[in-house]
């Protein structure tokens, strides 16, 4: 066991997957050389050579649509987009064909690519380096949402999603790249993809969030239990998409409340999301409507604001409580 | 020596063989043998054929909107007809000759016109993609699998098609940029037909060729007579034993004409002349070649209509196949989406089943 | 007034869009010569010359992105995208600055920008074709997202768009293009962005849908209505974004029950959000779980199998009596 | 004739006036009065000096992330020299250079990388977009506007950065199709530095130069020493000249170098040597530039030391500026979004307001 970061975690879920499968190689801008721009694949260059670590030139589109090409040709690429706000170039690529070569051929070629991104604000970034966009890739068919929050888990669900015959976007919450350590077991560990965690037991409201978004909310949870006596029950997605609604169903139906919480974009977010499945799944449970904290409707600040806009334990707190006074 | 003239790739040629009046060019004939050529001449045939065919099974509403390819079987043709089936093919959607010669099923090719899932579903044993809708989307994909190749030491080639206003998607610039760069045994075919939809080549890009785009990525580039098979085959053969051999990529563009419309639901006298048309009907590729087969003697009319009548045969019982095959399940929209289908869609399948149960929904058409 | 259908309506929005301000153009691919590929654009290029009804060259990004710079120098493009499936292409531009510089410059540029789409299913067409993602762009912050239903609203809502100082997108449901003629005034008509309009009044249900949907909706209700006695109050959104919550919290605060029915994809999509809009504005209220119709998490199928997807009228009804039974 | 040459864009060229011994070519010497010459210099020495400042300020923790642009000075000053104030700048995210020529005050410039929106707000009067992150992306925008000029029948021009890495996005080449189609008068700058964070230009894509991308646009293309001012100017002054007479549009490479990190963030000893920035250190374009003026008599010690002494004044009361405005209100990020702010974010944006109230937020820093 020993105690990595997240940056660490990742790293190594990337050597296992290079080292247990020669078909995997990771692709994209600055990966090589350079070890990421967050270190992400810091040595990988060095242990397995330029033809499995592999620095391309500065467009996203072809990262993602050589990778397509590429697993048509047997091949595992895990293709990383610097920063989530420009993986919008490969969109059309993601869209039009990672998401659909399987059903498309009626199963005869898969799509196993990984397109790791960071994604999230708090450290400071400029414009387009702080977005929330989890909602675009889980309402698009075809694809596997994950969002680690711990370095345990990312460990785990990236290796997963390595091995994962379908294509999985797999964002990282670069806020707590080295927020903090975790311990992280020696053998290679996965976790299932689909699955959602319960991060904290509780009684009387769920939280449902995932992400970095995790950090507030267990405060807001630890707090809310020094502070009030609440006994809140945490519930991490890990899986955005295909969400698992029945441990959230579970726990609602439970608790009776929730409030659920994101940094994206309120309107079709992942929130709207869960609310609607909960009302689908366990409305005769509920017993005070669902609220959602999460980014406003509007675009992420520049980084001087970004801290005033991020949700923090506070708001959760609050929104807990108006929830539990219903 | 401050000012002074950069050289840049003055390798760009043009090549035709065969010309207009089906005249060869001694030094440039490549010699095929009477086999090869009469197997040309026939595959570009059976593509003539099976596009009537396909417009009038649309006509009869047989299957739904379909795109020509009435003038392109030289390129078609002359472009895949030395690939091993170790290859790859990437086609864009205007390729049915290629994918016949490929080995696909009449049947398939007519599912996708059809609206049927199955005609993607690429048949075991074939390297090939199926038919890209986004325009030029597909290119990265060829170079991604030229570029698996090289990883894997293979001597194989990926190839791949796009048109003329498909050069002017990011795609395409992206593609060939990463090819050169890895220099991946990628050839790119630009069909250049004149027209994408209602747009003129001229309107394109405002450059005199499009293989000229070559020299911007480093990368070999020619422009041939696309009406003209054994110039449209001996540049590719060129391209492909370059790239077998390590050369890397290379930019085709062969000039044809889209003689026909751009789908059956466009209607080209809106924005093109008859006078156009009617001059490259005369270049027609197709009259091109059979001139030249029967003034060599490879070709008569006995053989000729032999051969239409295979044609036929075969193309019947591909519609037939086809239309034997068209009761299929809605349900299996969830099928293969995933290798395993998540819980949330077998909840959503079981929803789909019930609606179908209760609406007594007709499958198929 | 004249009768007009859904085609003829757009066109005659943008005749009159061209005709009353010079800054106003039309731009996309076969808009000009081809008339658009399905003929909306009709004689606009005759009647207003090749300088304001342009013919672009193949190339999504450069479309919108070349009318950002337009709208920077005091133009007013209105973009087509041939097909919704196409404008992935441009999403990097549409998300990364049309949606953005009016923020961005703290108001010193806006983007007076419409992009038409065509979306949905139903006319038999090829892949890419038919699908519904206006999820996507309500999404995202900065943008308008709106979809007309009818002639006359399609020609009110697009004029509005046309004039508005920030950018549409503008969705035609395009099964409905030649699907019927209604009346439209002979007098430029608007219709204001951001409001849903109650298409029928009812006290039992509500349905909320919009576009294409409209009319198994309203084919659905009408049924109820002759063999339950049903009475189903429908309200079409008519904007996606920003959502009009007042008019459906105000009728689902009346009937106290929901079935929201779309097309596109269910995870995430504006289904999603009515309900979680309906949750935090009218819980009280609601008398059951609120039901959504909507395509489900799969591709849309080739068109063989299309109708069979499509929600249709009776899967409507049995969600209604379902829901009205709880 | 067949098999034959094509001749494509014989054009292009390279340009050098001032070698890197400052010696002068007299042949092309544009011959540019004491006072151009004075304030090219001091505009380079003022970008080199905000450089710094930008440096210091992030390491002191005064603004954020900052990606410096030591070494780009000449490829900055000399392509935006000339421009009019009804031309159009649209910038990438490393031309402070050209932002303090075209009159954006030091504060706004500092406001950006501080972290504010309000380096975005671009001051009334002045025709520039603010910075543009998504790489090539601002590319189609410099077509837009040139192409609006157009139309509206003005001789302006527009002109655009973007480094050498962006041009392999598909965005550069969709705006450079369509310039080219609709004969824009925009004038794309590629400042290429030799790296795009850790990716040298040899591995951005194989063509020897990036200038030669044009002819695949039909447009003309230059390539110029990036660190002489004279040569950039020269050959901008061309394609202005060019574009504001009808003459459509021009790409230009400058060749330089990126003599510090890619930002604050980056290491570059990580992915390239000292002895290739020691190099490009001899090449430095201030130098060269400083030495040529002092050789012609035009420039002598305490002239430089008048003009720093200005900069840095200059410098100091820009500082100043912006770190007296740094006490924002985050709300406004719901006042700017559109026009009109619509019911549902009124509610948001209350929402918003209440959680400052109870969090008692501190604004700013
Ligand atoms: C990205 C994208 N944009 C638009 C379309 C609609 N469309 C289909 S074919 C076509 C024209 C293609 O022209 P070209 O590349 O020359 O190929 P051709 O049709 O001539 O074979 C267009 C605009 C599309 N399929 N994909
Ligand atoms: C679309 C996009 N992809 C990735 C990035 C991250 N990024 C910022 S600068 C940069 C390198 C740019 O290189 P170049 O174009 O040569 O400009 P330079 O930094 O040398 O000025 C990258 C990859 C980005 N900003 N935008
Ligand atoms: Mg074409
Ligand atoms: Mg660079």
């Amino acid at each position: 066991m020993a105690q990595l970061n997240m940056v660490k975690a990742l790293n190594l879920a990337m050597r296992e997957g290079l080292a247990e499968d020669e078909n995997v190689i990771i692709m994209g801008e600055d990966v090589g050389q350079d070890e990421g721009v967050f270190r992400v694949t810091e040595k990988l260059l060095a242990e397995f050579g330029p033809d499995r670590v592999i620095d391309t030139p500065l467009a996203e589109g072809a990262i993602v649509g050589t990778a397509v090409g590429l697993a048509l040709y047997g091949m595992k690429p895990v293709c990383e987009m610097q920063f989530s706000g420009f993986a919008y170039q490969a969109y059309h690529q993601i869209e039009g064909h990672v998401s659909r070569f399987r059903n498309r051929t009626r199963g005869r070629f898969g799509m196993p690519i990984v397109v790791r991104m960071p994604f999230g604000g708090g450290i400071r970034a400029i414009e387009h380096h702080s977005e929330s966009r989890e909602a675009l890739y889980a309402h698009n068919p075809g694809l596997k949402m994950v969002i680690c929050s711990t370095p345990r888990n990312a460990r785990a669900l990236l290796l997963e999603s390595i091995r994962h015959p379908d294509p999985v976007i797999f964002f990282e919450p670069k806020a707590l790249y080295r927020a903090f350590k975790e311990e992280v077991p020696d053998e290679p560990e996965t976790m299932k993809i689909g699955k959602a965690h319960v991060t904290r037991a509780g009684e009387d409201i769920t939280l449902v969030s995932y992400g970095a978004m995790m950090r507030p909310v267990l405060e807001a949870a630890d707090d809310l239990a020094d502070e009030d006596g609440v006994s809140a029950e945490v519930v991490d997605l890990l899986t955005v998409s295909p969400m698992d609604t029945e441990t959230i169903a579970a726990s609602v139906s439970k608790t009776g409340r929730c409030v659920v919480v994101h940094e994206g974009p309120r309107t079709c977010g992942v929130g709207a999301e869960v609310v609607a499945r909960l009302v689908e799944s366990c409305f005769y449970h509920l017993e005070a409507p669902i609220r959602r904290i999460t980014g406003y409707d509007v675009h992420f600040p520049y980084f001087a604001r970004e801290q005033a806009f991020l949700p923090g334990a506070d708001r959760i707190k609050r929104a807990v409580r108006e929830t539990l006074v219903c | 020596m401050p000012r002074k003239k950069i050289k840049v790739s003055d390798k760009l040629e043009y090549l035709q063989i065969l010309d207009e009046k089906a005249r060869i060019d001694e030094s440039l004939d490549p010699e095929l043998d009477g086999d090869t050529l009469l197997n040309l001449h026939r595959l570009m045939l059976t593509t003539r054929l099976l596009d009537e065919r396909m417009l009038a099974l649309q006509r009869q509403g047989r299957i739904g909107t379909y795109a020509p390819v009435r003038g392109q079987e030289a390129v078609q043709i002359g472009t895949c007809y030395t690939l091993r089936s170790s290859d790859w093919v990437v086609q864009s959607f205007r390729e049915p000759g290629v994918c016949f010669h490929r080995g696909w099923p009449i049947g398939s090719i007519l599912q996708f016109w059809g609206g049927y899932e199955e005609g993607c579903a690429v048949p075991e044993g074939i390297n090939d993609t199926p038919i890209a809708v986004p325009v030029a989307s597909q290119l990265p994909h060829v170079m991604g699998l030229a570029w698996g190749m090289k990883m894997k030491g293979k001597d194989d080639v990926a190839i791949g098609y796009v048109g003329d206003g498909g050069t002017s998607e990011g795609d395409f610039h992206e593609a060939l940029t990463f090819a050169g760069v890895f220099d991946a045994p990628a050839i790119f075919i630009v069909t250049n037909n004149q027209w994408a939809i209602s747009h003129p080549r001229s309107r394109q890009v405002r450059a005199a060729t499009l293989a000229q785009k070559a020299s911007g990525y480093g990368i070999d580039g020619i422009q041939v007579d696309g009406n003209d098979v054994l110039a449209v085959y001996v540049a590719t053969n060129e391209a492909i034993d370059k790239a077998r051999a390590g050369g890397g990529p290379t930019l085709i563009e062969a000039v044809t004409y889209r003689l026909a419309m751009h789908t059956t639901a466009d209607d080209p006298k809106k924005y093109r002349d008859d006078a156009e048309v009617a001059k490259w009907e005369k270049r027609d590729p197709l009259i091109r070649f059979d001139a030249y087969l029967r003034a060599k003697g490879v070709l008569d009319d006995k053989m000729d209509e032999e051969i239409r009548n295979d044609i036929k045969a075969t193309l019947k019982s591909g519609v037939e196949a086809y239309e034997a095959a068209r009761d299929v399940d809605p349900r299996d929209c969830f099928k293969y989406l995933y290798e395993d289908i998540p819980a949330e869609l077998v909840a959503q399948a079981a929803e789909f089943d019930e609606a179908l149960r209760h609406e007594g929904v007709t499958i198929g058409h």
